[in-house]
């Protein structure tokens, strides 16, 4: 992923480094802002638009799944080092989650 | 390690959410606080579709008929802002420069402010121009519930980032407040995770139908 | 801070324990309140039992009853079951790990209050016009349509209870991934520990579907919300299905560490390690993970369609295997070992066969056309109550008597719990095997009377002697209880000989900062691994320093009392009460209020001094940590 | 040797088991006296299922007692320290893998079973040009402690005792009107509930020699907690064979209001027009729409067997109904709904009750 963290033992270690290692990443991450600011324009473009539902629906979940993917990797460092358990734990709530939606929208009748 | 140490941006550790037990703690029960809000909202979303246009006649308002696209779209430009701005907050806290990481709370605190206040207009437009309203029809409850607890999600986060701000103010970052800063931005993000879905799922699917 | 065992006065020994953040003085609350509803939950069994002991029976009134069998579901379940185990969880687990606290000593002194006036205010309907009548399952088109504010009670009660077990589960979460000794990987965690994790994950993920949908059932019931409102567009079916993903993980957060308590005692009891550790560790996994795929099997005959119940009818029957897995990997463990009959022990084997018994039941009634038949039957509350009681009250009785020592430093006696023993398993198969075939031979579940001439009049009246029997072995426990406090017997760290793990080598009750020194952890089993090298005590990893400590706070208190107030004035807002409105706010202020005063307030803990535990250890000279 | 003894015990307790569940229940109620193809199938499941679980309750209970013999610890012995074993392999595989082919034997029959039992495609079928489908189709509406009983293609209602042909499959329509309910006829097959958001459809089926052996009659419950008189909402189902059926709708379908045979019944019948009628109906083609009727269909009142559903069918026990239903079904919704009736009216309005039949018996 973006900006691993360096794997010294010694914190105060290379200051500067660490300065410039931080900008970079905050590089990466407003480089992330403007993708999901791009997907949301496109998202709200098709349904203005007026296509078809049955294009429209995937792209703009596929684009929100993107995002929301952005969101978690990138600003919450979601796959960064020390988030393991976090992650884990996350997916396994989305996977609830999905099961939840899955239920819903198939055997809760009309 | 002492707490209420002082640091300079030299001395500050690499990850200083993380550098106390308590602030490991932390970051991990808050993390997994949010797996489980990621269920709470995965029912309130499940509801919603399930419930979305059931009304008890043809006279109430529809999905189709309340939305508009502008107001959704300043809304999300506001929150996703400020979710970038709240990166540029830890980015500072990282640094050890606590002006600037006030500062862009601060800015993150105005757009979500900004937020709220199209929320609410949203909310009194639908009841007026709509009777729309969350004891009109089960499509009103799961619309309210869905869009509201995300709402009272942000006033929460709002009320925390100012909490911090303030009582902080006059005392710089140390390893105390950094991970409560930290968990702080996480909750910020997480609220617009949900908000993605909110606007694709309610908004953008209600328009289309 | 040397001197801990100081002689204290009645009012200041509440004062500590109202302000307790230390995890086993909130075990012993965890105790004693739950020990309290399991008591309340059990009269009610026993009314209920009276009223079906005879046909057209009139002991209770229709409504009565209903409120009866409610409450007893939902106090077993919510305030008894979960409780006891949480207690468990708290005393032993952060031992078992070789850690000095859990990891948010505060949120779980809230967790414990939150759970404690959910439980209250739930219990004070009976005196405010009437308990919850909806059965515990809550069903929405009842429930809306359920008068007076029982439900309303059911709904915030269980509301507020719920927030504190959802704490819990978090800080259990934490602490084991973050605060286990030096060498205490995954793979050498005790199992008890490892059910603990596995339970607290399912709760993370199971209640905030309940959570949702009881706000939803606030919402209608108090605030003119249309969910389940058919009139309005609304579907109760939503209920239905929140209900179930939340309830089936729950009964695997009950058995869970009920399984783990079991695997210590087999270990122990048959001075063996546990057969097949790393396999019964998978199968835990795998039962909390498919546990979220089935709860559709509560509801095969609600109309979901066939493609519907044959999945899930499968996907139940695949429990079933990992569950075998951890049967016969028991078997195998007291096969070969050298087994104590001690009470703890007598419990445990008595388990299996008791347990298996409900447990087939309930792969029989996955057999969706089959349950077509069960569903709603008695045949159902023969099958729950065998893997409840069988199950998990067998694991709160054995943890009872094998953990008393650890928890309070004396041994319960063996003769009466015996005793005990013998009277409420006799009892138990008594009342719940009959109600098999009451359900086969036609007999409807939540029924307050039944009417004669259907053949259902001796199976009902042996299941109401069997829950006497159930009732004279829980009052001898209580005998034993009183009785064991009154002669206070001091016992030492080890005291059932065959110790195992890292609990058993710390003094009974173990000091407040549990480890002076971290231990190090070589394997599993790790007192074990100690005492089989000759070495009475622990191999420390670190050398004695100063112990950080958290402060203790009456603040846990202060945010469940208000959120127990607001619930009064949400309840009552309905009846156009003038002052409810206020009492709603009140109460949402004095929460938010002390949340606040948290936050902002710093709270560092305190550190005991080295100097003073040197001091310590030639107080207790002999007793090694 | 070990292998002898776990069968010989299999086969007593198989055999004992057959014993207990075949001497079990009442024919008109119980489950394991199925009376009817979908009970029949039901039954084989559940006695598929039970051999299985009986076995593995077996082979545990061996492991299990021999275990516990075999390994205590005795005298002299409180020093042993057995062997440490870390697991076994083969061990893990055997237990898993036959649980697995278990489960795949009972889990088979339940998934076709599963299809079968839903499989309600006749329903839909045209119906022919009076509007009726080959297919017996009856409505049934649970309400607060009653239950209606539609026969939609012939404008024929009746209520509390449903009447179907033997050997042929009846499909159901299920709605509940008031809070969820749950049909079950534990004789002639599973439940199913009753929604009150959706239809629910299924169907059974009766057979006509086990209804002779429960003399044509068959208990029905309400298998969803519904309130305080959940236990006593109870139905009846009466079987016919064919003919008679065809005869008995016949009868319903021309059924005329019952002229008052005496004077008594005749003063019954103006008291019950004042204060009834409102809620019950006396005449089977009951053409208002389902919401207006709130009460049982009482055309058939005379030749019932019970009273609301529990009661014995006599005038005194009718009388006592009438006088307070509230005493017999806590929370009905009939208690308070009409005013104080002397017992002299009692009798006159028990009298036309009485009167009021279909066929004559
Ligand atoms: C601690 C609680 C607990 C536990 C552990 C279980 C365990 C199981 N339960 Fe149970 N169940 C309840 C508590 C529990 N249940 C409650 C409270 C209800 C009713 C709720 C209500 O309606 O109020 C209920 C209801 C319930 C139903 C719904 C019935 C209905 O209402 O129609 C079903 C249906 O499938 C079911 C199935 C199962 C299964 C398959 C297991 C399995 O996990 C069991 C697995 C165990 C074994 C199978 C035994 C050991 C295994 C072997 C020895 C291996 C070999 C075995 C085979 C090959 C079969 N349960
Ligand atoms: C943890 C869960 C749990 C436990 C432990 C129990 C324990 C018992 N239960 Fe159960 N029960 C449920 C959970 C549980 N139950 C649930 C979820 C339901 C479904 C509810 C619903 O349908 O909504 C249910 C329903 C239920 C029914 C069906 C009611 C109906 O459908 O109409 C019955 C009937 O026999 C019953 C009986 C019993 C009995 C006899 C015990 C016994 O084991 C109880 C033993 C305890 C005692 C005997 C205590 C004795 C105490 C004293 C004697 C007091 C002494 C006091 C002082 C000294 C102060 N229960
Ligand atoms: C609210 C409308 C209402 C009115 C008015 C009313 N009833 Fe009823 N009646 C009911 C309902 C509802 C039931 C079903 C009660 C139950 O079983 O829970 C019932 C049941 C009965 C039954 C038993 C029915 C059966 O099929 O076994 C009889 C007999 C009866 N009513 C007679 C009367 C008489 C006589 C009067 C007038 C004096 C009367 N009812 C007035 C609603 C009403
Ligand atoms: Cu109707 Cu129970
Ligand atoms: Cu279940």
């Amino acid at each position: 992923m973006v900006n691993n963290q360096s794997n010294t033992n010694n914190p105060r270690l290379d200051y500067e480094y660490r300065r410039r290692k931080n900008a970079e990443g905050m590089r990466i991450q407003v480089a992330t802002f403007t993708l999901m600011i791009f997907f949301t324009v496109i998202s709200f473009a098709a349904v203005a638009a007026g296509f078809s539902k049955w294009f429209v629906i995937p792209v703009i979940l596929l684009l929100a799944v993107i995002q929301v993917g952005f969101q978690l990797y990138y600003f919450m460092h979601m796959g960064e080092k020390g988030h393991e358990a976090p992650s884990m734990f996350m997916w396994s709530g989305i996977g609830v989650a999905f099961l939840t939606i899955l239920a819903f929208v198939t055997i809760i009748w009309w | 390690m002492n707490a209420d140490e002082k640091y300079t941006p030299q001395t500050w550790p690499e990850g200083p959410e993380r550098a106390t037990l308590e602030g490991k703690n932390k970051f991990l029960g808050f993390w997994f606080f949010l797996g489980g809000e990621t269920v709470l909202f995965a029912s309130l979303f499940a509801t919603y579709i399930a419930l979305k246009d059931k009304v008890p006649s043809p006279d109430h308002a529809l999905a189709k008929d309340l939305f508009e696209l502008p107001l959704v779209f300043v809304m999300t430009m506001l929150l996703l802002t400020s979710s970038l701005t709240s990166v540029y907050a830890m980015y500072h806290l990282k640094n050890y420069d606590f002006k600037k990481m006030q500062l862009w709370l601060v800015i993150t605190v105005l757009l979500g402010l900004g937020f709220l206040g199209c929320e609410i207009y949203e909310f009194v437009h639908y009841y007026h121009a709509f009777d729309h309203t969350f004891t009109s029809s089960a499509f009103g409850s799961a619309f309210y519930t869905l869009t509201g607890f995300h709402g009272a999600h942000v006033i929460f986060g709002l009320a925390w980032f100012i909490a911090l701000i303030v009582r902080n103010a006059g005392r710089g970052l140390n390893l105390y407040n950094a991970p409560k800063f930290y968990v702080a931005s996480l909750y910020w993000h997480f609220i617009d995770v949900v908000w993605v879905f909110i606007f694709t799922v309610v908004y953008l699917m209600g328009m289309v139908g | 801070m040397s001197t801990i065992a100081q002689k204290r006065g009645f009012a200041s020994t509440i004062w500590d324990y109202l302000t307790t953040v230390d995890h086993k003085k909130i075990a012993i609350l965890y105790l004693i309140a739950g020990g309290f509803f399991f008591l309340l939950g059990g009269i009610e069994a026993m009314l209920i039992r009276i009223q079906l002991a005879v046909p057209n029976n009139d002991f209770v009134s229709a409504g009565f009853y209903n409120e009866l069998l409610t409450m007893h579901g939902t106090t077993m379940i919510f305030l008894a079951a979960m409780p006891l185990l949480l207690g468990f969880m708290n005393a032993i687990m952060p031992l078992q790990i070789g850690a000095r606290d859990v990891a948010f000593p505060f949120i779980n002194a809230l967790g414990f209050w939150l759970f404690f006036f959910g439980g209250v205010f739930l219990n004070l309907s009976w005196f405010l016009g009437g308990a919850p009548d909806a059965g515990w399952t809550s069903y929405a088109s009842l429930s809306l349509a359920s008068e007076g504010h029982g439900i309303d009670f059911y709904a915030l009660g269980l509301q507020i209870s719920g927030f504190g077990t959802l704490m819990g589960g978090i800080n259990f979460l934490v602490t084991i991934i973050n605060m286990r000794a030096p060498g205490m990987t995954y793979m050498r965690m005790p199992l008890f520990t490892w059910t603990t994790f596995v339970a607290s994950a399912l709760i993370l993920f199971a209640f905030p579907p309940l959570t949702a949908s009881i706000f939803m059932l606030t919402f209608d019931r108090m605030f003119g919300a249309n969910f389940f409102n058919v009139a309005a567009g609304g579907n109760t079916i939503i209920w239905e299905h929140f209900f179930w993903i939340f309830g089936h993980p729950e009964v695997y957060i009950l058995i869970l560490p009920a399984f783990g308590i079991f695997s210590e005692i087999f270990a122990t009891f048959s001075r063996k390690r546990l057969f097949g550790y790393s396999s019964m560790v998978f199968a835990t996994v795998l039962i909390g993970f498919l546990g979220f795929m089935v709860w559709a099997h509560h509801m095969f005959t609600v109309g979901l369609g066939p493609v519907a119940n044959a999945i899930f009818a499968v996907a139940t029957m695949a429990i079933a295997v990992p569950t075998g897995i951890k049967i016969f990997n028991w078997l195998l463990t007291i096969w070969g070992g050298s087994i104590k009959f001690t009470v703890p022990m007598i419990y445990a084997v008595a388990f299996i066969p008791s347990f298996v018994m409900g447990g087939v039941t309930g792969v029989m009634q996955a057999a969706a056309p089959a349950d077509y038949q069960y569903h709603d039957s008695y045949f159902i509350v023969a099958h729950f109550h065998y893997v409840i009681v069988g199950g998990v009250v067998l694991a709160l009785l054995a943890g009872t008597h094998f953990y008393w020592p650890k928890m309070f430093g004396t041994m319960l006696s063996e003769k009466i719990g015996k005793f005990t023993f013998f009277f409420f398993f006799v009892g138990f198969h008594l009342t719940f095997f009959v109600q098999h075939f009451l359900g086969l031979m036609g007999m409807p579940r939540r029924v307050w009377t039944f009417l004669p001439g259907q053949g259902l009049d001796t199976g009902n009246l042996v299941s109401s002697v069997g829950a006497a029997f159930m009732a004279i072995g829980v009052v001898s426990l209580l005998v034993n209880i009183v009785i064991t406090t009154m002669k206070n017997e001091r016992v030492g760290n080890d005291p059932w000989g065959d110790g195992r793990t890292l609990e058993w080598a710390l003094p009974s009750p173990a000091p407040f900062y549990n480890f002076k020194q971290l231990p190090l952890v070589r394997g599993l089993d790790a007192y074990w691994l100690e005492k089989m090298e000759g070495k009475d005590t622990l191999t420390p990893a670190e050398p004695i320093g100063d112990i950080h400590m958290p402060n203790p706070s009456f603040v846990p208190v202060v945010i469940s009392f208000g959120l127990f107030v607001a619930a009064f004035g949400a309840m009552y807002q309905v009846d156009d009460k003038p002052w409810a409105i206020p009492v709603l706010i009140i109460g949402l202020a004095i929460t938010f209020g002390a949340m606040l005063y948290r936050s902002i307030k710093d709270d560092h803990g305190f550190h005991i001094h080295k100097e003073d535990l040197m001091e310590d250890d030639d107080d207790n000279k002999g007793v090694k940590a | 040797m070990k292998n002898r003894l776990s069968k010989w015990r299999l086969m007593s307790v198989f055999a004992a088991l057959a014993l207990v569940l075949s001497g079990c229940g009442e024919p008109f109620l119980s489950t394991l006296t199925p009376a009817g193809e979908v009970a029949y199938q039901q039954y084989d499941l559940m006695i598929l299922s039970t051999v299985i679980m009986v076995a593995v309750i077996v082979v545990v209970t061996i492991i299990f007692v021999l275990a516990i013999t075999r390994f205590r610890r005795k005298k002299g012995e409180e020093d042993k320290i057995p062997k440490q074993v870390e697991g076994s392999h083969t061990l893990e595989i055997v237990w898993t893998v036959i649980p697995i082919v278990l489960l795949l034997i009972l889990a088979v029959p339940t998934v076709i079973m599963t299809f079968d039992q839903a499989d309600v495609k006749a329903m839909d079928e045209e119906p022919n040009e009076e509007g009726v489908r080959d297919a017996l189709v009856v409505n049934v509406r649970a309400s607060l402690y009653w239950w209606e009983f539609e026969y939609p293609d012939y404008g024929v209602i009746t209520s509390q005792e449903l009447v179907v042909p033997t050997d042929q499959k009846v499909y159901f329509n299920l709605i509940a009107s008031d809070v969820k309910h749950s049909f079950w006829i534990p004789a002639a097959g599973g439940k199913m509930d009753t929604n009150t958001d959706n239809v629910n459809k299924f169907w059974l089926e009766f057979d006509s020699e086990k209804a002779d052996e429960a003399n044509n009659l068959f208990y029905g419950k309400c298998a969803e907690l519904c309130g305080p008189s959940h236990a006593l909402m109870d139905f009846k189902v009466e079987t016919k064979s064919q003919e008679d059926f065809q005869a008995w709708l016949n009868a319903m379908q021309s059924a005329e209001e019952v002229a008052p045979a005496d004077t008594a019944a005749a003063q019954g019948q103006q008291i019950f027009e004042q204060s009834c009628l409102s809620c019950h109906a006396v005449t089977p083609q009951d053409g208002r729409p389902e919401q207006a009727r709130l009460a049982p269909n009482l055309a058939t009142f005379g030749e019932r067997s019970r009273i609301a559903g529990i009661l014995d069918h006599n005038e005194e026990e009718l009388k006592n109904w009438i006088r307070d239903p509230e005493q017999y079904k806590p929370g009905n919704k009939m208690t308070g709904t009409y005013q104080e009736l002397s017992e002299e009216e009692l009798d006159q309005l028990a009298s036309y009750l009485m009167s009021l039949k279909v066929e004559e018996k």
